[in-house]
């Protein structure tokens, strides 16, 4: 991970899925935002940035690029995400929601290969208040501090931000690996990166009904993570989704549970692995107080 | 979203999966015209897989008998749904029944081959047991498709002519982005003849659009699990669909879900629950979030059983300054137009104004700090003002308190 | 193996590529029901680059005009070809015009995507000044042609239509397993419209077996470049036509070439070289060694240039103890049934003894020591020995001493 | 390379290209065949081999296996290729000849990948006379010595060897790096390691015509191997092929070059590379002679 407020950074695509507003956050917190790529706008200048048709003519005119945002359409985030590889970048944050899940499978086999962190798809990003911001997560809501926030939600990721900081709670890193049914990073991996950071002491996990990244979290938490953990689980009132093809992982075929994927799985899981759980966002500083003594 | 046996046949024998002869019956006079020799079967094209239980498969071995049963299952409705369509297929002797699939798992990020020596009533609770599986790690290539079928515990030649079907399974599920293909069963003559003699395909909604092909298939099917008008007129819009009296519109799945629960935990009732999301996501909805918005108001007042609208917007929205716009023209259209967003149901006569529903706007962010002075300001048709909030609990305590005071009943 | 234009573009049409409305004309009166608005191109259909100027493309604008074009065109041969098809084309008035291919190059094992803002006229001595490529190193995305495009110097909107047709170029040669696909030109409208005004496609031989929609299309086309029917009876064997007295089979193409180079330097003449391989290649044509020699040695004997025949086999064949039956075999079949291996020019009555080719066997193994003692007690009809050596040097030398001192001729 | 002969060694295939003969010779020449692996035909022996369904029963059972002889239908080579690097297989000698290019270029991309040495297709594969076998080279044409044989044909390679051996010269080893349009392993690699192997103080070059392979070889002969090599080119009297996209490589593609990939043009190289060329194979020894002193 290069998190750092100089590492450069790239946005592939400038689609509705980024404005200037987002680009002008990023800009005045601190993210080292070098270049634009959008095909066919080679020599434009896009929300102040210069645009390039190709990321290899960026790497040549700025040097290697450390993280990159694509915002391409769905059906281009394969290629763009490719392309960025093949130009030795390695942290990639898509925020682009709705890409085909077999083409996530060809990028994550590729992205394995050549050791590239892929955020999302249909993520807002990753960031660490007061240093950097890569991606769509609005500054606003957040002060420096030391929770981590883990989610794979957008807006609800703000709301618990929101609840933290008007409780006198700063953040230290705020993540979503996002809502698509395939995504790259998992909350396994973020666990594991924000018990080591040092500037978190405590980590909120915010989960929502679909697949079992939540159970998974919980058995890992329990096993393998020192930091003390809070979590919240929207969804718990929700009807159950229809099709457990809609959830489709190997354990909703074999045993085909019917609770599978249900936030009432998710909560079973927390409960065992004594992770205390909020019933509501507005709850959550109270538990990260409790857990902070 | 799941196609009908007989449109999974037909990409069957494109691919090269051995079928059956069969043949489509629209009508059952069709029969008149059957190409296939009897005895044959009559299967009810619906979506349930309990179909055979239900009565929607028939054996019959004369003309006669099949225009008779054709009939009776055109008209047996089987989990609700009556079919528009029978096929008519050959009759087979098999020795053995398996069941196959390639389905994509979300937890490994890699499609999955499963198979099992039986078929049909898999015990599904005892399926872990049975069931193998392999994980298509990297790109596929057949001997994944032979290692399941070892572990099935087949071999010689049934070994090679399963995996080759598993084969050809793989090369649909990539070439029409499924989510799931199914065979099952799959039906293993004396002689060692495969033959797929039912089938289920899902496609992955999300990579329709790049499909024109499928995209013509599936147009009919989307729908198809929805009971509100309110709901289908949102067609393949993020919505759940629950009957309580507060609505709820929201940007982003996991907000939605959270007031949803906070709702209920408030003593309240859900009713359609609308994620417009921050963007638009497929090419073939080319929409603003403000269309989004403005259709969505707009159909929610259409159903009658929704006596308060809670919309909760929070962070960056393309078009965040439009909102209180949009939802002005909403509300000015109710006063002043009525039939304007109630096309059909509308009783003409009546006074609307008392039964535009309550708005409850919850809005944080500064992007927001126009609008929420711009809403405070206006009036609905009902004479009464929009209730604006920063937080949400107060939204929803807010949302929960007018929907238990109402004292009206819209019509 | 190529394909002729009008095939070209019924591929480019399935895949995407844009391309003129066009229509085959099989005789010139079918240009009485052209579909297409005057005025129209008439293209011959021959594997020649250069028709244009040898007159096989010619622009009309009548119904009257067209027939008449037609009528010479098919009666005008190109490099040898006489067209049997033509192709009837719409107009395009282009401002620029490009030259695209997509080509396995087997330096770098990997395709290579090829652009030039010049087409048609190109001068290829100068073209690695103005020809750009990319390969694809990894698996083709569309950046790679991108990349191409960017640096044929294009930008905005025609570096995107570019790189589109170079995309579904690219898809075009790996469905079909093509060694090259190429347009030439690409036309470019005013407005910026691209249009595939000529295309060549080259099919991979070896990958042919698997796509039995190209192997019918290539039927046809296997043997024109060969001249003699011997030859034309191989098919697709591993043959080098030469025109001299020596005829040579062997086991290997490195190894006939060498012993090609030897006949050569020994003062003889090569007649066709012919390579029987280890093993078979390709499904499509499922034979043995044993009985591609047999084939081979049938098939030399019917041609009367032939007077020599020498056999050059090492190291191992799978047959190798059949190859002394199978030569033994056609030494007396040669001898008692002279009709079996002549069955269309034969000459009856004429005796075939005198006329059978003699023959010089090179054998080096252990595995053909006792083919190497049978076939030295043989007679051909023609009452000589056959002359059955170790050394290569050796056999040549026989061969072409042979070859010269043959004092009679076949007929 | 592990080319010893304690290196476990996997025949996958028996179709033609490989016989009972081809078994037995490698057998005889210390190969450690270990299994042969042949879908369908698990349980069985083949020419005296236990024979598998799947490579990885045979890495169940043997452990981890070195090299593999694929001697599959061209149209299988692919996979059978893919199946043995999934293995954990490092090396691969294809046998089978016709492979189909494009088959080639996404099994190299992938070999590349995993550092895996492929060897062929329409290769007899590799001996060390008295050492090893692996592929169908006939070892009776062959003895120890110290003449390294490198060539992209099959019988005329042993055609050299036979030569050589007739003439007291024993080889170090023969490779053929397989005579299809696109093979895996390169003359350049082989000149460099024969050039660093210790047994060996000659090297036979064996080129003809077709693509490249032997004006780059001499190139890199004069800029990097310090031993001695020899050449011979076959075909300098055959007819030139009739397009140049049956050689299709960028250089006959760009340029044009009427002389690209003619014997005439090979010998060209080899005499700008100041390499020694033999006019026939019977010269071949009187040349290594001339090299050795």
């Amino acid at each position: 991970m290069n998190l750092t407020p100089y590492s450069k950074v790239l946005i592939q695509g400038f689609s509705e899925y980024i404005t200037a507003n987002h680009v002008a956050q990023m800009k005045a917190n601190g993210t080292n935002l070098v270049a634009g790529v959008n095909p066919g706008c080679g020599g434009q200048q896009i929300y102040g940035l210069p645009v390039f048709d190709l990321v290899e003519e960026v790497v040549e005119q700025f040097g290697e690029i450390d993280t990159t945002i694509i915002c391409v359409h769905p059906y281009q985030v394969l290629d763009a995400a490719l392309e960025a590889i093949a130009s030795n970048i390695h942290q990639l944050i898509i925020i682009s929601p709705g890409v085909p899940p077999l083409d996530m499978v060809e990028l994550l086999r590729k992205a394995e290969a050549k050791e590239t962190l892929i955020v999302g798809p249909n993520s807002p990003g990753i960031i660490i208040p007061g240093k950097i911001l890569l991606g769509t997560q609005p500054s606003e809501f957040y002060t420096p501090g030391t929770v981590g926030i883990l989610s794979r939600s957008t807006t609800l990721t703000y709301e618990i931000a929101r609840e933290l900081t008007h409780a006198g709670l700063g953040q230290s890193i705020s993540v979503s690996i996002g809502s698509d049914a395939i995504v790259g990073s998992s909350f396994l991996q973020w666990l594991q990166i924000l018990d080591e950071d040092e500037a978190t002491k405590v980590i909120v996990l915010v989960g929502q009904p679909g697949g079992d990244r939540e159970e998974a979290a919980a058995r890992y938490i329990a096993e393998a993570i020192d930091k003390p953990v809070v979590a919240y689980i929207a969804g718990t009132q929700a009807p159950p989704v229809k099709h457990w093809r809609q959830t489709g992982t190997l354990a909703a075929v074999i045993g085909r549970d019917p609770d599978f994927g249900t936030a009432k799985n998710k909560l079973a899981a927390l409960s065992f692995a004594r992770v205390p759980v909020a019933e509501r966002p507005s709850q959550i500083p109270e538990l990260v107080k409790k857990a902070l003594k | 979203m799941d196609l009908l046996e007989y449109q999974v046949k037909e990409w069957f024998t494109e691919i090269g999966i051995p079928v059956l002869p069969s043949q489509r019956v629209d009508h059952p006079t069709d029969l008149k015209r059957l190409k296939i020799n009897y005895p044959i079967v009559l299967k009810s094209q619906v979506y349930a897989g309990e179909r055979a239980k239900a009565g929607g498969v028939r054996f019959v071995e004369t003309t006669i008998d099949a225009i008779a049963a054709a009939r009776s299952i055109f008209n047996l409705p089987i989990l609700g749904q009556l079919p528009e369509v029978l096929l008519a297929e050959a009759k087979y002797e098999t020795e053995q029944e398996f069941y196959l699939a390639v389905v994509l798992d979300t937890a490994v990020c890699r499609p999955v081959l499963l198979g099992c020596t039986e078929a049909d009533d898999i015990n599904w609770e005892l399926a872990d047991e049975k069931m193998q599986y392999v994980v298509v790690e990297q790109e596929f290539s057949p001997f994944y498709a032979r290692r399941l079928a070892l572990k099935m515990g087949l071999q010689g030649a049934l070994m090679q002519s399963i995996s080759t079907v598993v084969e050809k399974m793989y090369q649909l599920f990539v070439e029409k982005d499924l989510d799931l293909v199914e065979i099952n069963p799959l039906g293993v003559s004396s002689s060692g003849q495969v033959m797929a003699l039912n089938g289920n395909v899902s496609v992955n909604e999300r990579a329709i659009g790049r499909h024109p092909e499928i995209a013509e298939t599936t147009t009919k099917i989307v729908n198809r699990y929805t009971s509100s008008e309110t709901v289908r007129n949102l067609g393949d819009w993020d919505v759940v669909e629950m009957h309580g009296k507060i609505a709820i519109l929201g940007n982003g799945a996991g907000l939605i879900m959270a007031t949803l629960d906070l709702v209920v935990n408030s003593g309240g009732k859900p009713g359609v629950c609308l994620n417009l999301r921050h963007a638009s996501v497929t090419e073939t909805s080319p929409d603003t979030f403000k269309s989004r918005l403005d259709k969505a108001l707009r159909n929610m007042a259409t159903d009658k059983s929704i006596q308060v609208i809670l919309i909760n917007f929070l962070g960056s929205i393309s078009q965040g300054t439009e909102v209180s716009e949009v939802i002005a023209d909403f509300v000015e259209s109710g006063a002043s137009e009525p039939q304007s967003f109630l096309p059909s149901r509308s009783n003409g006569g009546k006074n609307r104004r008392e039964n535009f529903p309550r708005l409850v706007v919850r809005l944080a962010g500064s992007e927001f700090d126009k609008a929420r002075k711009h809403l405070a300001a206006l009036k609905t048709p009902s004479d009464t003002s929009i209730v604006v909030v920063e937080d949400l609990d107060e939204g929803v305590a807010e949302a929960v308190r007018l929907a238990r005071s109402t004292a009206y009943r819209r019509f």
